[in-house]
């Protein structure tokens, strides 16, 4: 069988299994709990999920930047065919920076208050590619125009404070991209920005995307900012991918009941007013003691007992490529069965997405 | 040209700080008992005529405003007033116990940050670790010693068992660097132990909520290395309450290094202090306070600047 | 404009407002709630040495005040019979003195909690929650505090006011009284900032009601935790004074057999009479201390903020 | 844009707030802030109107200075006909208790010394309505309806909730003095989406119970479509559209809204992401704001007659009023 980490051509990041530990004096918290994906030269990869998803610690413990006593990371991540689990902080050095970089969310943190913006680019390009003073310079110069910030010679001797935030974005994608990365991170680049910089921030994140022939990964709770513009999505739930598909199939072959729930939860701009919204009842689980079986299932629609004693596996659907993991999915005959029997009993959670799905409001989208 | 005014202000903010302080010190020895003819001539002394005498002498049957703004004006060309019971000028006084006070003090600060900075990075870049523990726990011992009793330990210890330094007493540098050193060795220690302590515990705390600052982690997302990421990134924005506190210490170790110079028997600005208290010599008393504020606004105002330098959202807040 | 609201404010404390949508920092819990062991052995101590101090009275100790010249005259060491901690060199019994200077700490910590936060804390909390001239003048004062050597005010107050206790606590409460107003000043600012005093007023609840009822119990417990740092400092301070002979000879205190026992140590090179006072000042500072260590963290008061 | 003017405002009995010509300045260090100037709006009982743009627009500010906490500088804030800006003191306390507040960060609005029933309980103790017996059932009524046990939450404190539940237990707050205006300041931008959708939900079920009336602040543009009835939209302290959310959102009429729809990302992956008609630049300083229309600086359509005049408001539809020299009619977004 097929599955996500089965070895393509070009695959620059292939993560296998892999597991992100805390250990806290509560318990040990299983924030990324066997994950799977390959990432190929150039795509882009959609990490979609809540708070608490794991999404976030699942880019940053891939790159290795979590370190601490009371982290564990186990499993494969390899990136250009260079395992990065158990790597030592040396080597992952060598790979940071130069190989794969990352955008944070909000810029006002991620730029050092202290030190003028054009220090903060050029640090990088002399410490890895040795460059002179003026070389560097020069080199900054040329990325923040490349990044659209206008005057960068006046910016370049700006503390981060003195420019606006969208601008203060634009700074961390010139410093992500300083040395010539293949892989991007984008950890919810544009949730601190206001909507119309957040649009100005993504074309500028694709643009440069092509430009280069870069990989990223672009992590997000948003459905709509990864839904224009990857190549395969995976939606995080509870430390695990529930479902991994390339971006058209995710959309229009929703399998996982809970990728359903979230794309019925955001209000839609073409619904009229007062559209009723699915919401998800209840809360994600908790991550020192998930449950045994689906960790969505305390929440599902579609829950059957099987669902509670019986973790479902990542598996493939009639379209290649598109992994849910789901005893019950959407769109199947399984699936109707269940719904319709809790619908009958009354679950409301089904109810109410029984009705959502009779009664498409305002189309589909 | 924010900068500047800003300065200013601030400048004349500090001047009036200390009109305000000596005013207090001026109205609280002429308000607190015990009157400075009775400490010249003796309690008994009943001679009504001298006693007027020597009031008049001193000015002190004058109206309290008009001796206060008497007193300002010779505090501004320098004259600070003759000691009642010494007939020392107190300008003179002063200068006489400073040099073993500023000595102190400057040694003091110096050896405390130079031994807290590596410390506190040590600490928090490791943060839980043994050595961590270690040191917090040391710095958390050492603040917890009085000063005088941790004198008392090292001067029965290493002036006492081992004959290592003097007990007491203070040798100036013109009469040799080396025993000058040995002569302030055990008052520093005292100082420097309850200084070193402080000032790694604050930076510390501080360098470890800055580590977990964003830009931290995208300084290590670009590769840098972990020593020039501590001391690029993280010391900076970690020192500005330190930078403060070490200011305010310097007002404390003026005043607060009375008991080791008493203790120590220094002839320093403390000593001098206590005696002139115990004296009633109002006019010397005066003179200190108003030396130790004098220098604990001007420290401060430069710690200020220290502070702009430093942290540039300041800069754009002030102007 | 939300950004804009927020009066600019020098206070560089103010902590961020818990946010519940982010799962990117997974911090280490700390074990607040639990003291510690080292918080446990403190808690004994101070429960001890308070008990001992209090009933002093009627437990089973000599004089402190009663020489026994049975025991060879100068300092016989501590386990002599009759004597646990020794006799010093007046022939005191030290464990007595050490139990009955215990008592002078005691009044002094319990005095400097009270007015220092009873008057700091009052003031530091309408300056705080007022703000405008009020403020103003409060730090202006507290500047000037600053600049004034709080050690030599505090010995010319009991220099010229006579060395008794009261005059002692209070010179060293009023010492105290700009910091209490500083800590107060600062943690009402951070939570008068918050939208729950916003809420309170929309419900049409009075200024006085929103400091009694909203920010009061949430400044009073950092203030006391900020408290045990100063009871420390303020029993260092007692024995200072006492320790340069400033305090009333008929005082027993820690700080007086400091200074009593320097005689025996350079004379004699004995260290116990002047080394027993000095560690259980020490102990009962470092137990105050820790103590407060577990409460500021617990209340996320900061160093920084003193 | 950025116009002023009056022509939205409706003349009809059953407008329950009013605000004319509202301003609200402030002084800072780097000068006079003009965060509101001049806007006008009304609500109907039973409406729920949207007030929607990006930070820095003014709209929390305009909310806050609706509930005098702080007073505008100037302007009318008509609530039933009385003018709040003209009462104080105890009165003014009173008045007030009809309009509440719910706040974006739902940790930073509970007091976390206090209980949750307390928390809940404390507006009826301020005016002393009723015995405390009636305040607790009253408290109980009210938790209910907003989906919390009562007997288990009441005991508990804030921080023992997540952020949606603390969400749910500030509206219970704001619902238990029968208010008849509920200003909701960002409510669920702190929020997941599926928590977000509960919320809304919530916020729905609320204004058919007890018949409150809405003012719903938000940067969200869908979710502020999802729930109001008449949306306006703010930038740089002035109103540039009124209107019905559907006329407003299919055809918008002020270049910046139709920037502002353009940006959103559609969740569809059909729909190719287009960076036409993006808006370039960034927000002008509040403290020094454009002359003439205020977002003459970033628009795509400005003209000389911007910068000299600032456009008023008027009607280009029913029930749909611009405030732009040069509004696009009849077009539709894209």
């Amino acid at each position: 069988m097929l599955t996500a980490d089965t070895v393509h051509d070009g695959a620059l990041l292939q993560v296998h299994d892999f597991r992100s530990y805390f250990d806290t004096p509560a318990g040990i918290v299983k924030a990324v709990d066997g994950v799977s994906f390959t990432l190929d030269r150039g795509d882009t990869l959609g990490i979609v999920g809540e708070s608490g998803s794991g999404k976030t610690v699942l880019a940053r413990s891939v790159m290795g930047l979590l370190t601490g006593k009371n982290v564990m990371r186990s499993g494969s991540a390899r990136y250009n065919g260079i395992e990065l689990v158990g790597a030592s902080e040396k080597e992952l050095r060598d790979l940071w920076g130069t190989e794969m970089a990352m955008v944070f969310q909000d810029p006002m943190t991620s730029l050092n208050p202290v030190l003028k913006t054009g220090r903060q680019i050029t640090e990088g390009l002399r410490y890895h590619l040795q460059l002179s003073k003026s070389e560097a310079r020069a080199q900054a110069l040329q990325l923040l125009d490349s990044v659209g910030i206008p005057d960068p010679k006046r910016r370049i001797s700006q503390y981060p404070h003195e420019l606006s935030g969208g601008m203060r974005q634009r700074v961390t994608i010139a410093i992500a991209l300083a040395c010539g990365p293949k892989l991007l991170l984008a950890d919810e680049p544009t949730t601190a920005l206001d909507v119309t910089v957040q649009a100005q921030i993504l074309d500028l994140l694709h643009q440069q995307q092509v430009e280069r022939h870069m990989a990223m990964v672009l992590v997000t709770h948003d459905l709509g900012v990864v839904a224009g513009r990857t190549n395969h999505i995976a939606v995080m739930y509870a430390g695990q991918i529930v479902e991994y598909a390339p971006t058209t199939d995710l959309f229009a072959n929703v399998r996982m009941p809970y990728t359903q729930a979230l794309l019925h939860s955001i209000p839609k701009l073409a619904q009229p007013s007062h559209t009723r919204l699915q919401a998800i009842a209840g809360r994600p689980p908790d991550l020192i003691n998930p449950p045994s079986g689906c960790r969505f299932a305390p929440r599902c629609p579609y829950v059957q007992p099987k669902c509670n004693s019986e973790m479902p596996p990542l598996q493939e659907s009639e379209t290649p490529g598109h992994l849910y993991r789901c005893w019950f999915p959407v769109g199947t005959e399984a699936g109707r069965e269940a719904l319709a029997h809790n619908t009958a009993a009354g679950m409301p959670a089904a109810v109410s997405i029984t009705q959502i799905l009779a009664d498409p409001p305002g189309g589909t989208h | 040209m924010g900068i500047l005014k800003g300065a200013v202000t601030r400048l004349l903010k500090l001047l009036a700080v200390v009109l305000v302080v000596s005013f207090l010190t001026f109205s609280l020895t002429k308000l607190l008992p015990g009157d400075p003819v009775v400490v010249l001539l003796g309690p008994q002394y009943s001679n009504v005529e001298v006693r007027e005498a020597v009031q008049e002498d001193l000015g002190l049957n004058k109206p309290f405003l008009t001796q206060y703004v008497q007193y300002l004006g010779n505090v501004a060309q320098g004259d600070l007033g003759r000691s009642y019971t010494s007939k020392f000028e107190t300008t003179e006084l002063l200068k006489q116990k400073l040099p073993a006070t500023i000595e102190l003090m400057l040694l003091a600060q110096l050896v405390s940050l130079t031994l807290a900075i590596p410390l506190a990075l040590f600490s928090a870049f490791r943060s839980n670790s043994r050595t961590d523990k270690a040191i917090t726990t040391a710095s958390f011992g050492l603040i917890s010693i009085p000063g005088y009793a941790f004198a008392v330990f090292l001067v029965w210890l290493f002036a006492l068992r081992f004959n290592w330094f003097p007990a007491i007493g203070y040798q100036p540098i013109s009469e040799g660097i080396v025993g000058n050193l040995r002569s302030i060795a055990l008052p520093l220690t005292v100082l420097v132990a309850g200084l070193t302590a402080v000032y790694t515990r604050l930076l510390r705390s501080d360098l470890i909520s800055t580590l977990q600052e964003d830009f931290i982690l995208m300084a290590r997302s670009k590769g840098l290395p972990t020593r020039y990421i501590l001391a690029r990134h993280a010391l900076r924005p970690s020192s500005f309450s330190l930078i403060t506190v070490f200011g305010i210490q310097f007002g404390t170790l003026i005043g607060g290094a009375v008991i080791i110079e008493q203790f120590f028997v220094l002839p320093g600005i403390g000593s001098l202090a206590i005696e002139s208290i115990l004296k009633r010599d109002y006019l010397v008393v005066q003179g200190v306070v108003l030396l130790i504020a004098i220098s604990f606004v001007l420290i401060n105002f430069l710690i200020d600047i220290l502070y702009t330098i430093l942290d540039p959202r300041v800069r754009r807040a002030g102007a | 404009m939300t950004d804009l609201v927020s009066p600019p404010d020098g206070i560089a404390t103010n902590p961020p407002p818990a946010s519940p949508a982010s799962d990117k920092k997974i911090k280490t819990a700390k074990k607040t709630g639990a003291l510690g062991i080292g918080g446990w052995i403190a808690s004994i101590w101070l429960i001890t040495l308070t008990a001992a101090a209090v009933f002093a009275p009627w437990l089973p100790l000599d004089d402190p005040a009663k020489t026994d010249f049975s025991v060879p005259k100068n300092n016989s060491s501590p386990f002599t019979a009759g004597h646990l901690l020794g006799t010093d060199n007046n022939g005191y019994d030290i464990l007595a003195r050490i139990v009955w200077g215990g008592r002078v700490s005691l009044v002094v910590a319990a005095g400097v909690l009270i007015i220092g936060m009873l008057v700091g804390g009052t003031i530091g909390l309408l300056a705080g929650f007022f703000r405008g001239k009020s403020e103003t003048l409060l730090m202006a004062s507290v500047d000037v505090f600053l600049a004034f050597p709080a050690l030599i005010l505090l010995i010319a107050i009991v220099a010229f006011l006579g060395a008794d206790l009261l005059n002692v606590v209070l010179g060293i409460s009023l010492v105290s009284i700009p910091a209490f107003a500083r800590i107060s000043r600062a943690t009402t600012l951070t939570y008068a900032q918050r939208e729950f005093v916003l809420a309170a007023r929309a419900a049409g609840a009075s200024q006085k009601r929103i400091l009694v009822r909203e920010i009061l119990p949430n400044v009073i417990l950092p203030l006391l935790a900020f408290g045990l740092l100063v009871v420390g400092i303020a029993i260092v301070a007692e024995g200072s004074l006492a320790f340069l002979g400033l305090t009333s000879t008929e005082t027993i205190s820690w700080g007086g057999m400091i200074n009593g026992g320097k005689k025996p140590l350079q004379q004699d090179n004995i260290a116990h009479t002047a080394m027993i006072p000095a560690v259980t000042m020490f102990l009962t500072v470092l137990a105050v201390n820790v103590l407060g260590d577990r409460f500021r963290a617990a209340f996320d008061v900061k160093d920084s903020m003193l | 844009m950025a116009g002023t003017g009056t022509a939205h405002l409706r003349d009809s009995d059953d407008v329950l707030m009013r605000i004319e010509d509202l301003t609200v300045e402030f002084p800072t260090s780097a000068g006079l802030v003009h965060a509101v100037s001049g806007i006008s709006l009304d609500v109907r009982r039973g409406e729920t109107l949207g007030l929607v743009g990006e930070s820095g627009c003014g709209k929390s500010t305009t909310g806050r200075a609706i509930m005098q906490l702080p007073a505008p500088t100037s302007g009318r804030v008509l609530f039933e006909g009385i003018d709040l800006a003209n009462i104080e003191g105890k009165h003014l306390r009173e008045v007030r208790t009809q309009l509440q507040f719910i706040f974006q960060d739902p940790i930073s609005s509970l007091n976390p010394r206090r209980k949750v029933k307390d928390i809940v309980a404390e507006p009826l103790r301020i005016w002393k309505r009723g015995t405390e017996k009636e305040r607790q059932g009253r408290v109980t009524e009210v938790l209910d309806a907003v989906g919390l046990d009562p007997e288990v939450a009441g005991e508990k404190r804030p921080h023992q909730f997540s952020g949606g539940q603390c969400q749910r237990i500030s509206i219970a707050r704001s619902l238990v003095l029968e208010p008849k205006l509920l200003i909701c300041d960002e409510p669920v931008s702190a929020l997941d989406v599926s928590v977000q959708a509960q919320i809304l939900n919530l916020l729905e079920d609320m204004k058919a119970r007890y018949g409150i009336t809405l003012i719903f602040i938000a940067h969200d543009l869908a979710v502020v479509k999802n729930i109001s009835d008449r949306v306006a939209v703010m930038y740089l302290g002035k109103i540039c559209e009124v209107g019905s959310p559907d006329a407003l959102y299919s055809a918008p009429a002020h270049p910046y809204t139709a920037a502002l729809l353009r940006s959103i990302p559609v969740p569809d992956p059909t729909v190719v992401p287009s960076s036409s008609g993006l808006l370039l630049g960034d927000l002008p300083s509040p403290i020094d704001p454009p002359a003439g229309c205020r977002f003459r600086t970033r628009c795509p359509a400005a003209q000389e007659r911007c910068s000299l005049e600032e456009p008023q408001i008027r009607a280009v539809a029913e029930d749909h009023f611009v405030a732009c020299h040069f509004p696009s009619i009849g077009t539709t977004a894209a």
